[in-house]
């Protein structure tokens, strides 16, 4: 049992501090998927993206002739706790390319592939973001029920559909899509298989959803006679589905770490804010303040548990649904948490966050507003719950 | 005991909703947001047409002598509908106009009001952002037959379109900090010195910050007594914090049946997900904390109606709509999975007005401490 | 709208103070169920009831010539709360018989039943407490899957079987029980008939099922060729399901102003004990009993809510299941917040409340110990909100 | 970072869980909740020949040089079974000896424990029941040589069969409460009155109330400096709530598995009670929680090991566990639907020690206390 960080990720730490501190405009503070919203931040975050990519970080578990430099799974967390702390913009670039093409790629892609996609996502560059399509309309929870068919004639692939929810879609050059090409395959877990598309392509159509609060994080992005050549085809034709539930815990498991290194900011500048207003003075602050910093710091060792468990070569089961739905809980008691504190002043639209009415440069009331989406955005906590359920706790299925 | 509204508050009911529901739709509520007054004129004249703001009043003012329980009847029905306008803090003033006003006040502020003529708001909270006495610092300074106001106001709802305000002021310093506060009626037209700022909210529900810069008060225009105006405030605060809870209960309705609505049709691994316990599990949840908190609330007016208010019971409701109103809207909008997100649905809406309700007449801690007085009282 | 009490109400409320503080020892405070588990306990609560007979409030709202004096349910609610709030006991002889044997019998009794046990009810005396069978050990919350047998021979009734979790059975003089009497009806709801049996026939075992905190509330009862007239047979043979779907309705109706009571009262205690500690000075106590405070009033309103429809006449549908699971809700938050507020002194066993360390009579504790296994003896809180969800909110099933 | 247990420890782990599966059983249990000792002295002597009493003594004493972690692998097996034993009281009050004890005292006293020959307990709660300083009223006057006790401890767990307690008393009255503490100990057999009751809990766990009256003790018998008892009362603290903590995540996660095995093989409905979303979700978010409760807590014991305490972490572990094992017990015994409620069933055990637990070295809201103290300071 030692539960320190080696010297190696302390100095990292503090590269990326000072990196943070250089990079980044006083004060700086943001909300994961935020940054993809308006054309200001997200020309921002690319512009980190590159900075990064020099420095090696932006995908620096990777190995190093895809242009990763093979860091260790704890360099990552450290990495990924960092930028979540700081608000790095641009650590994911839109988060697909990063977190799951990649790896999926090394995995299942082509020799071609991997040399045409992973060097691109590795340079930070605009042409190296991602979008992910599997949600459509009947297929959220449901994900096996998709519709988008992708129909193979001689050397291409014809895809026509529509996906919806697709964070990034209005800023991604590339699309991982999930289409049916065995529609009368037994099962629907065996029609599935994923494709690399050109979001340039003849026939896509991004078509923005904004937000309830202003934000424009999703988009619906239809097909229509979309042309990919055969090449696209990722891993084996009808195995898309089992190589994405692969992938989705790739998902999962990188985001636990930014998470955590997000939530103990927030929870940091809330203690910050409580003592300078002397609100932490009041007895209700310092309990709700209290009760915080137990998730925030349950957050952390569960994350670190996860990375534990894959830095020793094994496959995380349930780890990053668990992850993921104690990362919502925190979130959620952040947001609701955190607006008691700040009260009216919390009213403040995050999107004129520099107003002078705004605390905390708005980052308390963007949680609060986008909390439910995020936690929507990759599988509800009741499909997480079920995950959990069954393959950490051996129940029977639940749905 | 019962539960029941009488015949004619049911008709009341019912023609408010019919005629929210064909003025008031969702996109009227979004394009209203967007407008700059926040508020939509045509429908406020009808709205007076139909004498909802002299719901109150006694006839010789122009009202139709109704009660308190037919004016949360009509807050409730606008909570439903979110319906954007300076109703609330009208009529609010409007009732304190009418309990601490003198005959002349009222017969000359009541009957516009009636007429839809005059819209009025509440300059009450300043920078502490709470409700209590020490928060008041805006300075009422006397000067022969006035008074010099210096300060700043924050959350003043609809100060932009204001044709009155009644602004709580402090006229002197005394050791208890209830002691030496004033409120005044201020007519927007007729001062100089007055600079109203919209706040960017996330509801743009146009809350205003409103800074008094030597703005000269008439003595003509104190309500009730000088220094004694924690008394007004405190009249307003309960009176508030009934109609905002109303308000509430209303919308949180309208949010369950959205979910609910929903949970019916979606179908997701062929079955209705409202047929998965862990979403119908919550809407039970949520049904039933709804319909507790709008007995609460309705017994809250209930008391102040037959004029024995309660503040044991205001602040039960008040701190309890506080956390089921927001409850309500978080898993409203988790039901609804990622539409629930998006700018077209309506849940959304709603979820946007959970924290200007919220801290409007009181957080949920401090009608946490009230209750505490009150059962040590007991 | 009206909040308050008539006259006569209020004047009968009065009417029962008065009686608690005659008929009660000082500073007497029970929790429901409790006075079936000691013999002592029982016969005080039997002595009360003889009492409360003669008073005419026993079986109050029932008509005259039953033994009732046709109460309305006003008065019904407000000697239930009043009942509740002073601990009287024997109010419910063992629940069973007052609470819904007693308008079963008057609405599917023959007349012969209907003269036999009424009045036996009515008069508070041992003979006429009753059992309830209904569950068994492979039919819990799946009430309509029980296997007890009821076999038609001639003139009478073979019962042979094994119920279990049946409350006050040691106590009891007759048993409602549920059985199938038609094996091969083809719904499982088909099948069932409600019978009457002396407790005192031949084959009827009575066996103990002491629960964890040492109380005897529960049995199991065995019926081993236990033969009962045909006269036993309450209403249409086979219909006994609809039957107790409706008893079932007025079980949970009047347990509603019974609980709340209750929990007024331990609301009460817990403020004056505060008081009295100088407890209530410390912000947190005092945050806890306000929310307490929130949630008692909404109780009271929500069961007088329903007490009100029924008083217009209209049949109770998702009612009862809503004010079972906020009493639950409640009582849990009482006996959490309860012994929290009491600290180390909680530990003390109820069952030796007498004892110099004991708080508020050990009224806490015990509703601590029980709480869990209360609200699981009238069915779950999950069956409990899938009634709310289909009748109250109109949802599909969902078990 | 290594969240795992090294090769020696999971050799303990296995070697405690197949003792006790083997000499405690559920019936065990039982059995000596009606014992009047409350303990096997078999299978105590048997713990001592496994040499669990000595695991963190040096070689001289006795002790196999073990650390903090073997011990708090030991005891979170021992909440696992819920043993009932003065090892707990035992060996924290054997590591209060080796921190502040005098090489007399530890060559004295040690070597005993470690054999089993010896059953020590804390006499620390007065009737405020709290931890505060200001609730230690017991006096100790100073009498030539001597020291006189006047006073009466609560819940003092196992007094009735122990040799020595480790009693804190006031020696003298200063401003700060947590001055002028003194730590005595008190040998049992030699000293005249003590008189010792055992308070009737629900869980049967021998927790008794001690009474003083003229107790006379040496000066020899002080542990640690006069007046500085305080520092050993909190080093008490510190290390008892970290243990404590521990046994309660052995007993949460025992009470997961009996729950999850019956939701496994119950039927309800034709299907297991596990396969419906308000049990299978239940489980899941117990499951979760007890996970991050127990790293919370390792790291918690992590870092007193190490040598840097951390009262934050140790705060944040108890005011977890509190919440979480209770939590765990109350939805246990739901999960087992009304067999959950019956004597036979083993939930109920747990359910019954979650008081005990609670308030064993802070309950909750000291420990919020202490947090908010410690983000203060950062």
């Amino acid at each position: 049992m030692d539960f320190k960080f080696g010297e190696k990720e302390e100095a990292l730490r503090e590269e990326i501090r000072e990196f943070a501190r250089e990079e980044l405009p006083p004060g700086w503070l943001t909300v994961m998927l935020e940054e993809e919203s308006r054309d200001e931040d997200w020309a921002f975050a690319m512009s980190i993206s590159k900075k990064l990519s020099e420095r090696g970080w932006l995908t620096m578990s990777w190995p190093e002739e895809y242009g990763g430099k093979g860091a260790s799974l704890w360099e990552q967390l450290v990495y990924l706790e960092e930028s979540g702390y700081w608000g790095i913009p641009g650590t994911m670039m839109g988060i697909s390319g990063v977190a799951w093409v990649g790896p999926s790629l090394m995995m299942y892609g082509s020799e071609e592939q991997k040399e045409k996609y992973l060097p691109l996502i590795a340079s930070g560059e605009p042409d190296g973001v991602w979008c992910t399509g599997y949600s459509e309309p009947n297929a959220g929870s449901d994900f096996a029920n998709i519709q988008t068919r992708a129909v193979r004639e001689e050397d291409e692939y014809v895809i026509n559909g529509q996906k919806t929810w697709t964070s990034a879609a209005h800023r991604a050059r590339w699309c991982w899509l999930a289409a049916v090409t065995n529609p009368n395959a037994p099962k629907k877990h065996q029609r599935i298989s994923v494709l690399i598309v050109d979001m340039k392509s003849k026939g896509v159509t991004v078509n923005p959803l904004v937000n309830y609060a202003g934000y424009h994080i999703f988009n619906e992005v239809f097909f229509d006679d979309v042309r990919v050549p055969e090449s696209s085809l990722v891993g084996e034709e009808n195995r898309g589905w089992y190589q994405l539930m692969t992938s989705l815990a790739y998902e999962r498991g990188s985001l636990g770490p930014s998470g955590y290194g997000y939530n103990k900011r927030i929870l940091d500048e809330l203690v910050r804010y409580a003592k300078e207003t002397n609100l932490f003075q009041k007895h209700e602050i310092r309990c709700k303040l209290a009760d915080m910093a137990i998730e925030v710091e349950m957050q952390r060792m569960l994350v670190s548990q996860t990375t534990w468990k894959m830095s020793k070569g094994e496959m995380p089961t349930y780890e990053p649904s668990r992850d993921k739905v104690f990362n919502d809980k925190v979130q959620e008691r952040l947001a609701i948490t955190g607006t008691e504190i700040l009260g009216a002043y919390s009213q403040i639209d995050p999107l004129h966050r520099d107003s002078r009415w705004s605390k905390l440069r708005g980052c308390v009331e963007s949680l609060y507003w986008l909390f439910p989406g995020i936690s929507i955005s990759a599988g509800t906590d009741e499909i997480e719950k079920n995950i959990i359920g069954q393959f950490g706790l051996g129940l029977p299925k639940s749905y | 005991m019962d539960f029941d509204l009488s015949g004619d508050q049911k008709i009341l009911q019912t023609s408010v909703r019919e005629f929210l529901n064909k003025e008031c739709s969702k996109d009227k509520v979004r394009e209203l947001e967007e407008d700059e007054r926040g508020y939509d004129i045509e429908m406020w004249k009808k709205m007076a047409e139909l004498e909802w703001m002299g719901v109150v009043f006694p006839e010789e003012y122009g009202g139709t002598e109704g009660d308190f329980i037919d004016l949360m009847i009509l807050v409730e029905e606008m909570g439903r509908y979110i319906l954007p306008s300076p109703f609330f803090s009208t009529i609010l003033s409007s009732l304190s106009i009418l309990e601490y006003g003198d005959e002349g006040q009222k017969e000359k502020f009541l009957p516009k009001i009636a007429k839809g003529e005059e819209i009025w708001t509440l300059a009450l909270m300043e920078s502490s952002v709470t409700y209590e006495a020490s928060g008041i610092k805006l300075r009422a300074i006397p000067e022969k037959e006035e008074y010099i106001l210096e300060g700043t106001k924050l959350f003043v709802p609809y100060a932009h379109v204001a044709d009155r305000l009644l602004v709580v002021a402090r006229t002197s310093e005394e050791k208890n900090p209830k002691d030496g506060i004033t409120v005044f009626i201020v007519d927007v037209a007729k001062t100089k010195g007055l600079e109203v700022e919209v706040i960017p909210t996330a509801a743009h529900d146009k809350q205003c910050e409103v800074r008094f810069d030597h703005v000269k008060v008439s003595k003509d225009n104190v309500l009730g007594d000088v220094g004694r105006g924690w008394d007004v405030v405190n009249f307003i605060i309960q009176r508030g914090a009934v109609l905002k809870c109303a308000e509430m209960v209303g919308g949180a309705q309208a949010v369950l049946e959205m979910a609910n609505d929903y949970a019916k049709e979606r179908v997701q691994f062929d079955r209705p997900i409202g047929s998965f316990q862990a979403i119908q599990h919550k809407l039970a949840d949520m049904f039933t904390e709804i319909e507790g908190l709008r007995y609460l609330v309705y017994e809250a007016a209930w008391m102040i109606n037959v004029g024995s208010p309660s503040d044991l019971l205001i602040s039960m409701g008040k701190a309890k709509a506080n956390e089921v109103y927001q409850r309500t809207c978080i898993e409203g909008i988790r039901i609804h999975g990622a539409i629930g997100f998006t700018r077209e649905e309506d849940v959304g809406l709603y979820y946007l007005r959970t924290k200007a309700a919220e801290f409007a007449f009181g957080d949920t801690d401090s009608h946490r401490k009230q209750i505490a007085i009150e059962l040590e009282r007991s």
